[in-house]
């Protein structure tokens, strides 16, 4: 649907340009939250409670404030008039615990900052953090959220003795009734275990304060620059017009920067107490306990079929772990994987109840894919194991119970409508570049050799380009601004905040093509909230689906205005635009972009009720959702002595919509299907018994590293989505909801004639081994 | 992450570095253990004494049919030396095994001997190489063998004011076939368990054969029943098979976040199979 | 108790009184100015601090400035000679090898020193050479196609 | 973390009882104790320095023994913080009659640790608990040998 006057060869929608944000990133130039430097700036170092639980009886902090270079030492007493750290999701009957920028009288899980040191230089800072005293009073903790369940247990708020956050129901269809005309229910527990983002760029503030102006800026490492500002400029009781937010270069943030923390609303009060710029860089230990996990669920699934494989029902008891308090989105994320129960299945009965539960944990939230994965995992994992139990192939099942190609829009028992969709289509594409049949024939006489070979198979299907505003708490529209200079470049201002998604490049080719000129002219410009707009940001794969329909917009504006202009100046009335000129169609004389922008500023004359400059702002409020889907396929290979495992080959085919630049959407699903392989294989955010985090540096965390990965075969379909005029569904957490369950399936189905039927992430060699050893002597 | 304050001293000579030495400062050799244990401000040493400047401490000879390796060699002069690489190719085998290919470039194998982490790679080769280890004082040098000098988990027989000098280990004989394989931990890349061979065979039949297992046990050891298991029969892969079962015989193996006792002595078997198999078929 | 050193940066000499403790990477980042060595972790572990010394990747943030006396240093400010990229730069940015960008630099400083140690390295010598080097956006799968690439260009 | 074993001592159950109730003994046996101090029935205070390669912890703490059930069992609880984190044991000692002159000694615990230590230091703590306890035990029996060989 995308309209462009031209079919013009040179469009560079659709290719593969190298991106524009790189030369800086390569030359080691680029500016991130710790490379800023200002005159008199100093160092903030956090103390955070090395208990889980405890009451802090007394802290003595006259030892630190004696030590060389220190000027302050703030307690929660100091910030207790700030407002709390703020929980963004309603429910009904959510319990909201009251998240103080500091602890006061009480922790709740380690890492729980408690007082904050500043001193000239930040190797001072981190002397004095060792000099400041706590008298703790360790108490009884519960980091798992089912023990949390259990009577008697630790209660992580005194007030909520059931450790219960909140509940939540959700029920479409008749699912009591598609049970009982089931001929076959398959159950199983699954576990999403927590996991810890490691954005490689650490979280980090700069605040400055400018009394004279009364101004205040943030620099902060942040997905959502505007909602940090409002939310801060609200806990510090502040007007937000003289609160500044800055999301300078950004190291990653796959859904951990997507939140509003307590040390950005601390910063600004310490720049403005001590009148002093100040700047505070997150540890590597710190970013383990203080900055959110995600995932964290216990799911317990029931799915009802017919014999044939139709899926009748779906039954779901969701046991979120929220941690100790909620951040910005955490009890919404679940509910996120409600919406997507189904998956690409035409099953109308369905039924979850969600139980948020209290642990003496970093609190969990939105990370990359945001209760999506969790939900693919789930059905896709269920799927596998209903084929199992029916004895029918994994793909044949899928084939069958997919919601077809011509019932879009779709309907889902969940209230969602997608967009549009072939379903078949992205799984018969990897099949055959699997070559399924004789990889199942290999698959057979590997095994008789004694080989262990799996072949595991996922259909995802994704609620993208989050989202309409009735769906956020914050609001789901995006706005972008357009301005053509009076000597015909362009900049664009865009409400998202992207951090290595490449708007820079991909808008700039949107741009290109609309206005005909050449994208050494456009400049894109994003993360400063006194620059851009308002704006929502960067999260929920929304960048191009949502941010770019807002810049495609503006552009139409601006075009409209570039023929009133070029008419005026061709004095006809029959014009078009075609790429970069205004051409009158009687006379065949032009005019160029650059001599209508120089007429506008200039204005001498003007169109009838059309006002000097060109300059358009659109705000943009999609109508729905987008549903990208895809099929992956994981071969492995289990060493049956160690249980280790190898891939084999990793087939994903994806369907994101439109392509705007092949290159940049591969490099997501790598990324995506990589960072999912890290939840597969290695990575968990284990505590003990009593809410230790013993997984607390990179060197216990496993995250993927070259050798442990394949190459990732990525192929796509294109089906345009008609919620945008782009046609563009979102790409960036495909790779990550289509993985785990095609990983971990493509594991089961290595080791299923020996009974296996499931086994829970991370699957680490010594997990294998053992099902082996116990299925082997069962 | 920033260290406690401390004295830095880079002495040239060794006398130099001894005198600072016995006067309770800390070795400083390639850092790779000891920076990031101070960063954490788990080790404060109030004084760094750092090796790197003296001459005598580098380098990699031979000598009489042995090799000596300068205790301020990095893993990557030891990886990537021709001379070890054919006289002795096990030691490069497992330098090039140890962390990345950064720690390598700074990591010296003296450091590593002096830590003595449970983990490390070194262990197992050196134990299996018979290595011996002279060790310069104030009342002059002595060498012991490598495995005396082992104490514990992160314990060596170092008294204070000693320093590794070199490390020795004999050239391979004809018909010698050595190996390490490891299990890394995903994360930190240290052996969950690592097991090193040296199997030497005349007329087909394996007349020595030596075995050092790390990361299984608090403290790297040889396995002298699997060693004497194998000795005098011809290598066969029953013989590996029957040999490498008695690995962890008698051994309290280690558990841990990472890996169970249990799966510990599993894979050091496994491994130990693949490591026999390798040197001696 | 301060030290007085001298590195050559860059091609440049600098010298500065330090405390012993100073770090190199916070020496390069904080004292010279050059922030393109970046810190991800202080374990020695991610690789994003990687700067060249005497020729060799080590991880700036597990080396003392101290012992870095009298040696030198190539950050990735230095290695673009004349305004022209370097040809692993060159490659990193025509494979789109970086996303974030923040790994990128220790990312390619190991990548030239894995490509001078071996000028035609196969696809897992080039995974096993960047172990020292979390990405955490790419799935290495460009990283690996840039080392190639620029492995065969130098080739040419 | 569990932590559990046997060790056998030359000396009877009796004196060995006797000798592991004594501070004094105690003192010279817990690895890198600084100093052991009543503060009052069965509870001293502790401070100890626990050197593991570069890693030089400086421990604050109580020791405290309960349950006494004299020369049969008693339990051991200790904790202790520093720099490096905190650790917090409690346990059961038993002993019995090797049938001979000795003493088997079954030791069962838990134990618990946290901060820096916790996060970072996962790998060794079994060992270095083992370790521990192997230092601690060997002390006591070159004790009780002095006082075997002293009667």
């Amino acid at each position: 649907m995308a309209t462009t006057t031209t079919k013009s060869p040179a469009l560079l929608v659709g290719q593969s340009l190298r991106r524009r944000e790189d030369p800086r990133l390569i030359t080691g130039t680029a500016t991130y939250v710790d490379d800023v430097k200002m005159p008199g700036m100093h160092h903030a170092c956090i103390l955070r409670s090395p208990h889980a639980a405890a009451r802090i009886r007394g802290i003595r902090t006259s030892r630190a404030l004696e030590m060389p270079g220190v000027v302050a030492v703030f307690t929660g007493e100091d910030v207790a008039h700030l407002g709390p750290v703020p929980c963004g999701a309603a429910l009904p009957g959510l319990r909201v615990p009251a998240h103080t920028v500091l602890a006061r009288d009480r922790v709740y899980y380690v890492g729980h900052p408690v007082a904050v040191v500043v001193a000239t230089d930040r190797y001072l800072a981190a002397d004095a953090l060792d000099a400041i005293e706590v008298d703790w009073e360790p108490l009884p903790a519960v980091a798992d959220p089912e023990k949390a369940l259990e009577p008697g247990s630790p209660a992580v708020h005194p007030e909520w003795p059931d450790n219960i956050a909140f509940t939540y129901k959700q029920e479409g269809g008749d699912v009591d009734k598609a049970f009982a005309e089931a001929d076959v229910v398959v159950r199983q527990r699954l576990v999403n275990q927590r996991l810890i983002p490691v954005a490689m760029e650490t979280r980090g503030v700069v605040a400055e304060w400018k009394p004279g102006d009364r101004q205040l800026t943030l620099y902060t490492s942040t997905q959502i620059p505007h909602l940090v500002r409002t939310l801060v400029a609200g806990m510090l009781k502040m007007p937000e017009n003289r609160l500044r937010v800055v999301a300078p270069e950004v190291g990653g943030g796959f859904g951990s920067k997507l939140n509003v923390y307590a040390e950005e609303a601390l910063m600004a009060f310490v720049a403005m107490k001590i009148g002093k710029p100040v700047k505070w860089i997150e540890s590597r230990r710190e970013n383990f306990v203080a900055t959110i996990h995600g995932r964290g669920h216990v799911d317990y699934y029931e799915v009802a079929a017919k014999r044939d494989g139709t899926i009748l029902g779906i039954k779901l008891k969701l046991i979120q772990d929220i941690g100790a308090y909620h951040q910005l989105l955490t009890p919404a994320i679940p509910t996120l994987s409600i919406l997507m129960m189904p998956g690409l299945y035409k099953c109308k009965n369905v039924r979850a109840d969600l139980i948020g539960v209290f642990t003496n944990c970093t609190p969990t939230d939105a990370y990359r894919g945001a209760g999506r994965p969790e939900a693919t995992y789930g059905i896709e994992r269920m799927v596998d194991i209903l084929a199992a139990e029916l004895q029918m192939d994994p793909a044949e099942i899928r084939f069958k119970n997919f919601v077809g190609s011509g019932e879009f829009p779709y309907q889902t028992a969940t209230g969602l409508s997608y967009d549009s969709g072939d379903y078949a289509a992205p799984l018969r594409k990897a099949l055959e570049t699997v070559s399924y049949k004789t990889l199942r024939e290999e698959q057979r006489k590997a095994r008789e050799a004694g080989r262990l070979i799996g072949i595991g198979i996922s259909t995802y299907g994704e609620i993208c380009a989050l989202g309409p505003s009735a769906s956020l708490p914050c609001g789901g529209w995006e706005s972008a601004t357009v301005k053509i200079e009076p000597g015909g470049q362009v900049t664009v201002l865009t409400g998202i905040s992207p951090h290595g998604q490449g708007e820079e490049t991909t808008f700039a080719q949107i741009v290109a093509d609309e206005l005909g000129v050449s994208i050494d002219d456009v400049v894109v410009l994003h993360g400063d909230t006194s620059l851009v707009q308002y704006g929502i940001g960067t999260f929920g794969s929304r960048n191009t689906a949502i941010g770019g329909t807002a810049l495609y917009f503006a552009l139409q504006d601006l075009k409209e205005k570039l023929k009133k202009f070029g008419a005026m100046l061709l004095e006809s009335d029959d014009v078009v635009w075609n790429r970069g000129r205004c051409v009158c169609m009687k006379s065949g004389k032009e005019v160029t972009l650059p001599e209508i922008a120089a007429a506008s500023y200039r204005a001498m004359k003007l169109p009838e009720n059309t006002d000097p400059g060109l300059v358009a702002t659109r705000f943009w409020e999609p109508p729905n959702f987008t549903f990208p889907f895809g099929a992956h396929i994981v071969v492995t290979e289990v060493d049956s002595e160690t249980g280790a495992v190898q891939i084999l080959r990793y087939v994903a085919v994806d369907d994101c919509g439109k392509i705007i630049n092949p290159l940049l959407v591969r490099g997501q699903i790598h990324g995506g299907v990589v960072q999912a392989l890290g939840q597969v294989f290695y990575e968990h955010a284990v505590y003990d018994e009593n809410g230790q985090l013993v997984t607390g540096e990179l060197t216990d965390y496993a995250v993927p590293k070259a050798s442990y990965i394949p190459a990732i075969e990525s192929y796509h379909t294109e089906t345009p989505s008609p919620v945008n005029p782009l046609g563009v569904k979102g790409v960036g957490e495909a790779g990550t909801i289509g993985c785990t369950p095609a990983a971990v399936n493509s594991v089961v189905d290595a080791l299923s004639h020996l009974g296996v039927r499931h086994i829970d992430m991370p699957l680490t060699p010594e997990k294998i081994w053992k099902v082996i050893q116990d299925r082997r002597t069962a | 992450m920033i260290p406690d304050t401390f004295d830095y001293s880079a002495p040239v000579t060794l006398t130099e570095a001894i005198e600072l030495l016995s006067s309770g400062a800390k070795a400083l050799a390639g850092g790779q253990s000891l920076i990031p244990l101070m960063k954490l401000r788990l080790a404060s040493p109030q004084h760094l004494v750092d090796l790197s400047r003296i001459p005598e401490l580098s380098g990699i000879r031979e000598e009489n049919g042995v090799l000596h390796i300068g205790a301020m060699t990095t893993h990557y002069e030891i990886e990537s030396s021709m001379l070890l690489r054919s006289a002795c190719p096990l030691l490069p085998q497992t330098a090039g095994r140890i962390g990345d290919v950064q720690i390598r470039n700074m990591g010296t194998i003296g450091g590593s001997i002096a830590h003595a982490d449970p983990a490390s790679d070194y262990p197992a080769a050196l134990l299996a190489l018979d290595a011996t280890v002279r060790i310069a004082g104030a009342g002059g040098f002595r060498t012991v063998s490598y495995e005396d000098l082992l104490v514990d988990s992160f314990l060596v027989a170092l008294e204070p004011g000693e320093v590794i000098v070199d490390i020795m280990a004999p050239v391979d004989p004809p018909n010698t076939g050595t190996c390490y394989v490891k299990a890394p931990q995903a994360a930190s890349g240290f052996a969950i368990v690592g097991v090193a061979v040296r199997a030497v065979k005349s007329d087909g039949v394996v007349s020595s054969a030596r075995v050092g297992v790390t990361g299984l046990a608090a403290k790297p050891f040889r396995a002298r029943s699997v060693e004497q298991a194998l000795g005098g029969t011809r290598g066969t892969d029953a013989d590996i098979t029957r040999a490498a079962a008695l690995v962890g015989d008698g051994v309290d193996a280690n558990s841990d976040l990472h890996a169970s006792a249990d799966y510990r002595k599993h894979l050091a078997e496994v491994y130990l199979r693949r490591a026999l198999r390798a040197a001696l078929i | 108790m301060k030290k007085t050193i001298t590195l050559f940066i860059n091609g440049q000499r600098y010298s500065h009184e330090v405390e012993p403790r100073l770090l190199l990477v916070h020496y390069l980042r904080e004292v010279v100015g050059l922030t393109g060595a970046h810190i991800g972790c202080e374990t020695s572990t991610c690789g994003a601090c990687t700067v060249l010394l005497d020729g060799k990747a080590v991880k700036a943030c597990t080396v003392l400035a101290v012992q870095a006396d009298g040696r030198f240093v190539t950050t990735i400010e230095g290695i673009a000679a004349n305004g022209s990229l370097d040809a692993v730069q060159e490659a990193f940015w025509n494979e789109h090898a970086l996303q974030c960008g923040f790994c990128t630099p220790g990312m390619i400083l190991t990548a030239k020193q894995l490509l001078a140690r071996e000028p035609n390295p196969t696809e897992e010598q080039i995974r096993h050479g960047l172990e020292g080097n979390l990405c955490r956006c790419t799935g290495y799968q460009h990283i690996v196609n840039a080392v190639q690439a620029a492995a065969s260009r130098s080739g040419d | 973390m569990i932590i559990e074993g046997t060790r056998s001592v030359a000396l009877e159950p009796q004196r060995l009882y006797t000798l592991l109730q004594d501070p004094d003994t105690l003192a010279r046996c817990i690895p890198g104790c600084e100093s052991l101090v009543k503060e009052g029935d069965q509870e001293y205070r502790l401070k100890m320095k626990l050197v593991i390669a570069s890693v030089n912890g400086l421990f604050d703490g109580k020791v405290r023994i309960a349950d006494p059930s004299p020369h049969e069992s008693f339990r051991l609880i200790v904790e202790g913080s520093g720099r490096a984190g905190f650790v917090k044991g409690d346990g059961v000692i038993r002993l019995t009659s090797d049938n001979g002159a000795g003493t088997n000694v079954h030791y069962k615990g838990e134990v618990h640790v946290g901060g820096t230590i916790a996060a970072v230091g996962q790998r060794l703590l079994d060992m270095t608990a083992k370790m521990v306890i192997k230092r601690f035990f060997d002390k006591v029996s070159e004790e009780a040998v002095a006082k075997a060989s002293g009667t």
